[in-house]
């Protein structure tokens, strides 16, 4: 079989539960692919393991890998599972936040580490300064958890549709409790997990024809995860996830960001998240050749 | 004052119950100052959990009792910081209920940090003494190695660890050894640091003496410099098997937290399971404390054997 | 014994100290100290020399530069007609230190032992000599005992057997009976000028019993301080043959009072 | 003496060089090394090799070594730059052959004694130079040479670009992580340790209480403590004082114990004659004689802290701070930007490290260590 | 000076030191050594006791019992009529040890001080007693030198200074002189002497040198080893007033010959 290592953006968990799940039901297998999925965790940066040659295939947000080619890793996305951003910041009702208007003076959780970018873009387009002072934002590097709002050291926290949201939830909060700005929905959303690999490796018709089969049996694997969502957590929990509840409830919000699990790039999304990186200067120049729908195309007919 | 007089009088006697009288004489001072910790980190319980709690009161429209209030701040699911009945209950059932097997026991994991622990030990302790062998012998190496050992000592190991986890896999090397080295990286500098200076200390009329035998480098080094340097080199094993531990936590992290203590201080802090955490935190001290001790001990005996003199 | 024909192949006038202008001064946080100043001496092989001086006198300072622990700063010295540092590492000479300088961490028997390791000799016979040499200081009976489980006396003994052990020689004894009481010291005195009389050893000795050094040697060197510098060199006329009770004879008395006149000479320039 | 007298560094040197002249090109495809270039290397190495066998002062050989290493190195360096990933076995043998050229000058070098005062400490510092300054000429030559990928390991020259060109965001950050994190925590730690050494000294109940809790302290893991620690003293330095405290408390303890019992048993006993009180035998005796241990634990602390500090700064900070900085870049793919913080992070603890090793030499100048054993 | 009138106040035949059957017993890994046995001995205010004996037989270890640095294993002892320790704590005596075990981190005088900023003496005393013990062991001029930096005598000498700077009533001096030569060795004890009649002081005092035993103290005792026990006590017969040049005197000679043999008795032992 041929051998396939994939590199994760975090440590095992449902929001990527379609590769363990593709793994487990053995639709690698199928495609005659022996692969090898290794978790990642924080301070692990993808880019780098496959730069250094780690891994074949990476799974990574767009802003990180736009930045990565221009340092010299020619990354491409070869599929885009996740047609929309989780990522939303939410404050607590009873602070002094109820709407953008209100962002002026107050202290916000960021994380950083290559997910800053979509934080920096919305501020960017509110032209609000984050340098502090009256007229600005605080800008706190939020570590992993929701403790900062817990503890009141930040007025809002980035968290995630499918985790840290839960644990705030968990904590006591209720829904009603908090204030929601969604990226997506605010049109701020910035490309999130997908699939890429190195250009020049690509250009290798092998390597290439390798790739069409991982991606085809990994979207057959999102398939049957969000149509099996607990069949999928508990597969996830077997690969070393921690918290059978919690991969269930985050299953259920990943499927919702999955679509219908064709890993089919949206050029219109992929033009946003450029435009906004390059307003930050993130990227300096207009990518190119940055994502391929070769593979796509011809994983998914 | 009794005591240490009896000991000059009798070392012999005074070492036949060694044992038993340190077990017998320690256990109460600890306990009983383990005991005051206990206190008063149940009140910075309060303390730390109180305002959410009232958050959530005011949020439910409760206004509980003084003594219900405490209660709640010691039994929240994800407090700021757990009470330590909380935590002995999690650390409990993790390490005695399940199987030493299974990647929920707090023994597996502990074992899986120990053994990385250990191994960095090792390769740490020798390369230290290697190193400072080699300083005390060669001028050159004096001069040019050591502003180096010391500058390396100063890179952020977390900024690395991810990079050299990277750069072994790359090679194919996984495992044990990449967590070993990080450890060894920590734990090579105190007893580099420390074993310059035990091998140096030796009295000068003493090396006088070996000087007039001509003794060569070698004779005075294995005959005098490393008798002489034992105190510090127990000293500094003991630090350096902290540092081994912790190098060995840190070295999880990056591995994708498999397994190990750090593994479940990860996962513990990534769903803000801050019982957990503690749990882990406490695993991680009896391992400290055992390797701490293990060390000590393996002194006194060689201290002993060297007909150290009883205090 | 080996030591017989060895002695009698060489030329008993062979050199083997020869200082000439010798100078040496150490440089303190609190100016220099001039420890010797223009010392010349010639010692013949075979030779027993006492050195006998006030203390501060640089007596001990001299020995050291004869055992290259030490470099002169001005002048020279050969060893056997070889620089200090040749002869150090020929193990041309046996060292006693003023104090006992024992590892606390090995047994007296050990102690004993350590040269002889460093110089290679087999187990059974490192065996045998520490026997021997521990017989010959009293000793016998505290082989397993460690430094601090003995007394002053018997520290310095052990350290005494210590040089013993290895025949150098050239023995460099630095107030080696200095804390043992009279009796003992005679017995050692015995064993010492017998040993010296067998071997044809040559001996540099400092004491500060003007007895003593009219009692074992061949030649009494008497040095003066600040700075420290040889005042006066008496050859002894006794007979080789020296029993204790030669000690009463009025040669011996005259030879003693020369010293102590040469002694308090050295005092009187404080 | 006279005659030829080849170092094994100089011989290897030169062995390497026939090497390197059998497997030419230095480059692949791009050649990038002209005739005369390629000639002049070999000529720089091979006659430095055979120069440092002449029989001349130590100075002038270890000059024309110096002369020939490094202006290989130069040669070598600047001709793949621009050529990454082309570098033939050829180039790395040179490069090699210099380096070891380059050992034998600091060996060289170290024995020679200068009397004057100024040459001496020059030399002290050149030494070391040359031989950090090795490390990065392999490092360049590496890098450039096999064409490592920028964001594994980026070159040092990059990185001193990227340092020179960063100034006010690194000092902003040194502020931040040094002049407020580190030192508080040190000194806190420092103290703490030595507070509970000495307490612990003086109550037995405590000793025997406190040290087996003091060892537990010494495992409890950064990553573990410091998002509690922030958790508990907020975003801004005071929880990394706090990590840096936990983490220099241990060695301090530790050391300190064992200082404490160093003193001499005569020199105790001269102590009970006088009926000394425990303090003043404290201050007068077993302090002093403790010292060189205590500086032991201040030398190790003074990077374990900046470690701590550095560490900490991962689990939530504002935005600004060494450790905020490297993992921010990390993930922004800077990574020229890291190693720009970890020079300055490696250049700040030496300083704090040499100053520590200065003091003590000053205040244990008794000790054999410092006297000269 | 003070002590004058607080010599004259106490009455003589005051006892100072008391042992009865004390006997002490070291423990070693290799079996159980008798340091002392049975040894009964009463020291009265104002006497100069010698205790001479051969190497190991105990000497040290009786002083280190009177100073409370060693605990007996039978019998008893009592100093000024209290337990060692309450004496040790009430300062009651002043220690010479065998070996000078000065401070390697202290300049001489500084060690001196030592005992001085202990027991709390005020800075200018300090510096007037410093000068004073200073100049009386000849060491003037060496203030700012360390240990290190010092021939063997030099501090043993500073070592007795140490001792001397505070007054203490009971001296325990362990072969202080040991490492001295005759002439200074004359000089100290002729000052010591000097120091004892002035100031009424108690002295115990170990040596190895008969004359030095004879001529200073009004009880000599000879003790022999393996078990360490007296074996003899001597009274002087000697005069208070001692020129130096009593020593040739048939009376002292008599003495002499009388600890010699008692000497030579516990050697027989061996
Ligand atoms: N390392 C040193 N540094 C400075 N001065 C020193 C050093 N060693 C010795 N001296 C000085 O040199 C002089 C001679 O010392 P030395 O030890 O040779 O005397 P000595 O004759 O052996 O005396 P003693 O009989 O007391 O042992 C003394 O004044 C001493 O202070
Ligand atoms: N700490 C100890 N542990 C075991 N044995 C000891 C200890 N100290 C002394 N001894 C033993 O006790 C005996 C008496 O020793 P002590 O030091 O009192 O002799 P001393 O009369 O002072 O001899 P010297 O004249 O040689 O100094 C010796 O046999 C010695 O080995
Ligand atoms: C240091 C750190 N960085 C990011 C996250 C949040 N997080 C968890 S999963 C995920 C998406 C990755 O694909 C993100 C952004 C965190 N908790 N801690
Ligand atoms: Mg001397
Ligand atoms: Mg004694």
């Amino acid at each position: 079989a041929d051998k396939v290592t994939l590199q994760l953006k975090w440590v095992t968990q449902s929001q990527f539960a379609g590769y363990y799940v593709a793994k487990d039901k053995g639709f690698y297998e199928e495609e005659g692919l022996d692969v090898d999925i290794k978790p990642g965790g924080p301070d692990i940066a993808p880019e780098q393991v496959i730069a250094g040659g780690g891994a074949d295939v990476i799974v990574d947000w767009m802003g990180g890998a736009l930045a990565a080619r221009e340092k010299g890793v020619p990354l491409v996305n070869i599929a885009q599972p996740f047609k929309k951003a989780g990522m939303e910041l939410v404050c607590p009702k009873d602070g002094p936040i109820k709407t953008e208007a209100d962002f002026k003076g107050h202290t916000l959780g960021v994380w950083f580490f290559g997910n800053e970018y979509p934080f920096y873009a919305w501020m960017n387009k509110l032209g609000l300064p984050t340098e502090g002072g009256k007229d600005g934002v605080t800008v706190l590097k939020q570590s992993f958890d929701v403790q900062p709002l817990i503890q009141k050291q930040a007025d809002c926290i980035s968290v995630m549709t499918y985790n840290e949201y839960w644990q705030l939830i968990d904590a006591g909060f209720k829904p009603e409790d908090l204030t929601v700005f969604n990226y997506t929905e605010m049109g701020n959303d910035l490309l999130e997990d997908g699939l890429y690999a190195l250009g020049d490796k690509l250009k290798d018709p092998a390597f290439e024809e390798k790739m069409v089969k991982f991606v085809r049996a990994s979207m057959k694997g999102w398939k049957y995860a969000t149509e099996n969502p607990d069949e999928a957590a508990g597969i996830v929990v077997e690969n070393g996830g921690q918290d059978e509840n919690h991969q269930k409830r985050m299953m259920g919000e990943v499927a919702k960001l999955i679509d219908n699990a064709d890993g089919k790039l949206i050029p219109a999304a992929y033009e946003r998240t450029a435009a906004a990186l390059l307003a930050q200067k993130i990227i300096t120049k207009e990518p190119e050749g940055a994502f391929t729908t070769v593979i796509t195309d011809k994983a998914i007919k | 004052m009794t005591e240490a007089a009896t000991n000059l009088a009798h070392p012999q006697a005074a070492s036949a119950g060694l044992f038993s009288r340190i077990a017998a004489g320690s256990v109460f001072p600890v306990v009983s100052i383990l005991a005051g910790l206990v206190i008063v980190w149940y009140v910075f319980a309060v303390i730390l959990n109180g305002p959410f709690q009232r958050d959530l009161d005011r949020r439910a429209g409760e206004t509980p009792g003084f003594v219900e209030f405490v209660g709640k701040t010691w039994s929240q699911p994800k407090p700021t910081l757990p009470a330590p009945h909380q935590v002995a209950a999690n650390f409990f059932e993790n390490t005695f209920l399940r199987k030493v097997t299974s990647n929920r026991s707090l023994v597996y994991h502990a074992w899986v940090t120990l053994s990385s622990t250990l191994l960095g030990f090792a390769f740490g302790t020798a390369l230290g003494i290697l190193i400072a062998v080699g300083i005390v012998h060669f001028t050159s190496l004096d001069r040019s190695l050591m502003p180096w050992i010391i500058a390396s000592q100063t890179i952020p190991i977390l900024a690395i660890a991810p990079m050299v986890v990277v750069v072994f896999a790359a090679i194919g090397i996984t495992g044990v050894i990449p967590k070993a080295l990080i450890s060894t990286y920590l734990s090579f500098f105190p007893v580099a640091v420390g074993m310059v200076k035990g091998l140096r200390s030796p009295e000068l009329m003493h090396l006088d003496l070996m000087h007039t035998y001509n003794a060569s480098a070698s004779q005075t080094f294995w005959k005098l410099r490393v008798p002489a340097s034992v105190p510090f080199l127990f000293a500094s094993m003991k630090v350096a098997v902290a540092a081994s531990l912790v190098g060995a936590i840190v070295a999880e992290l990056p591995t994708g937290a498999v397994a190990g203590i750090g593994a479940k201080l990860l996962s513990g802090s990534y769903y803000s399971q801050t019982i957990d955490i503690w749990a882990a935190l406490v695993a991680g001290s009896v391992v400290a404390i055992l390797l701490v001790t293990v060390v000590g001990i393996v002194g006194n005996i060689v201290e002993r054997s060297m007909g150290g003199r009883p205090a | 014994m080996e030591f017989l024909e060895r002695a009698s192949l060489q030329p008993a006038q062979q050199t083997v100290v020869e200082a000439r202008k010798l100078g040496l001064t150490f440089q303190t946080g609190d100016g220099p100290v001039q420890a010797l100043s223009d010392v010349d001496l010639t010692i013949k092989k075979g030779e027993f020399v006492s050195f006998i001086g006030p203390s501060g006198c640089g007596k001990t300072t001299f020995l050291r530069v004869i055992a290259d622990l030490e470099k002169p700063t001005s002048g020279t010295i050969s060893i056997n007609g070889m620089t200090p540092e040749q002869a150090r590492q020929a193990r041309a000479y046996g060292y006693v230190f003023q104090a006992a300088a024992l590892y606390p961490w090995r047994t007296i028997e050990r102690n004993i032992a350590l040269p002889l390791e460093i110089m290679g000799i087999s187990g059974v016979d490192q065996k045998a000599r520490i026997k021997r040499t521990m017989e010959l200081v009293n000793l016998s009976g505290f082989e397993k005992k460690f430094p601090w489980q003995l007394s002053g006396g018997m520290q310095q003994r052990a350290s005494i057997a210590r040089a013993l052990a290895f025949d150098a020689d050239l023995l460099l004894m630095d107030e080696p009976f200095g804390a043992l009481d009279e009796i003992v010291r005679d017995h050692l005195n015995e064993q010492l000028l017998e040993l010296w009389k067998r071997t044809n050893k040559t001996i540099c000795f400092v004491t500060h019993s003007i007895p003593e050094a009219v009692y074992l040697s061949t030649r009494i060197v008497v040095m003066s301080p600040r700075p420290g510098r040889v005042t006066d060199v008496i050859e002894s006329t006794l007979p080789h043959e020296r029993p204790l009770d030669i000690r009463e004879s009025p040669e011996f008395l005259a030879i003693a009072a020369r010293v102590r006149d040469g002694l308090r000479a050295g005092h009187s320039y404080d | 003496m006279s005659g030829l007298k080849l170092s094994w560094q100089a011989g290897l040197a030169l062995l390497f060089c026939v090497a390197a002249a059998i497997m030419l090109p230095l480059a692949g495809a791009a050649a990038p090394y002209s005739g005369g270039t390629t000639a002049l290397i070999f000529v720089l190495v091979a006659g430095a090799a055979l120069a440092s066998a002449l029989p001349v002062p130590n100075l002038i050989s270890a000059a024309i070594l110096f002369v020939g290493a490094h202006g290989a190195a130069w040669l070598l360096i600047a001709g793949i730059t621009g050529n990454e990933g082309t570098a033939r076995t050829s180039f790395f043998l040179l490069i090699i052959a210099g380096w070891l050229l380059a050992w034998r000058c600091v060996t060289v070098l170290s024995v020679l004694r200068p009397v004057d005062r100024l040459a001496n400490t020059l030399l002290r510092l050149l030494i070391p130079v040359i031989f950090g300054a090795w490390i990065l000429i392999l490092w360049e030559a590496i890098t450039r040479g096999a064409g490592i990928p920028f964001v594994l390991l980026p070159p040092p020259s990059a990185i001193g670009v990227r340092l020179a060109n960063s100034l006010p965001i690194l000092w902003a950050d040194v502020n931040q992580t040094i002049f407020k994190s580190v030192v508080a925590g040190y000194i806190l730690g420092c103290g703490a340790g030595f507070a509970t050494a000495i307490l612990a000294d003086r109550v037995p109940f405590l000793r025997r209480g406190l040290l087996p809790i003091g060892n537990m302290v010494s495992a409890l893991p950064i990553i573990g403590v410091a998002p509690i620690l922030v958790m508990w003293f907020g975003f801004d330095w005071p929880s990394k004082a706090a990590v840096v405290v936990v983490m220099t408390f241990f060695p301090m303890l530790v050391n300190t114990v064992a200082g404490l019992a160093a003193s001499g048993h005569m020199e105790r006993d001269l102590m009970r004659t006088y009926a000394s009180s425990y303090w003043q035998t404290l201050f007068k005796l077993r302090l002093p004689a403790a010292a060189p241990f205590i500086f032991n634990a201040l030398k190790i602390n003074s990077t374990l802290a900046m470690i701590g500090a550095i560490v900490a700064e991962f689990f939530g900070t504002p935005v600004v701070g060494m450790g905020f900085r490297i993992s921010t870049e990390v993930g922004r793919m800077n990574i020229d930007m890291v190693w720009a913080e970890i020079a300055v992070a490696a250049l700040a603890g030496s300083v704090f490290y040499g100053a520590i090793a200065l003091v003590e030499r000053a205040v244990t100048f008794w000790h054999p260590s410092v006297r000269g054993g």
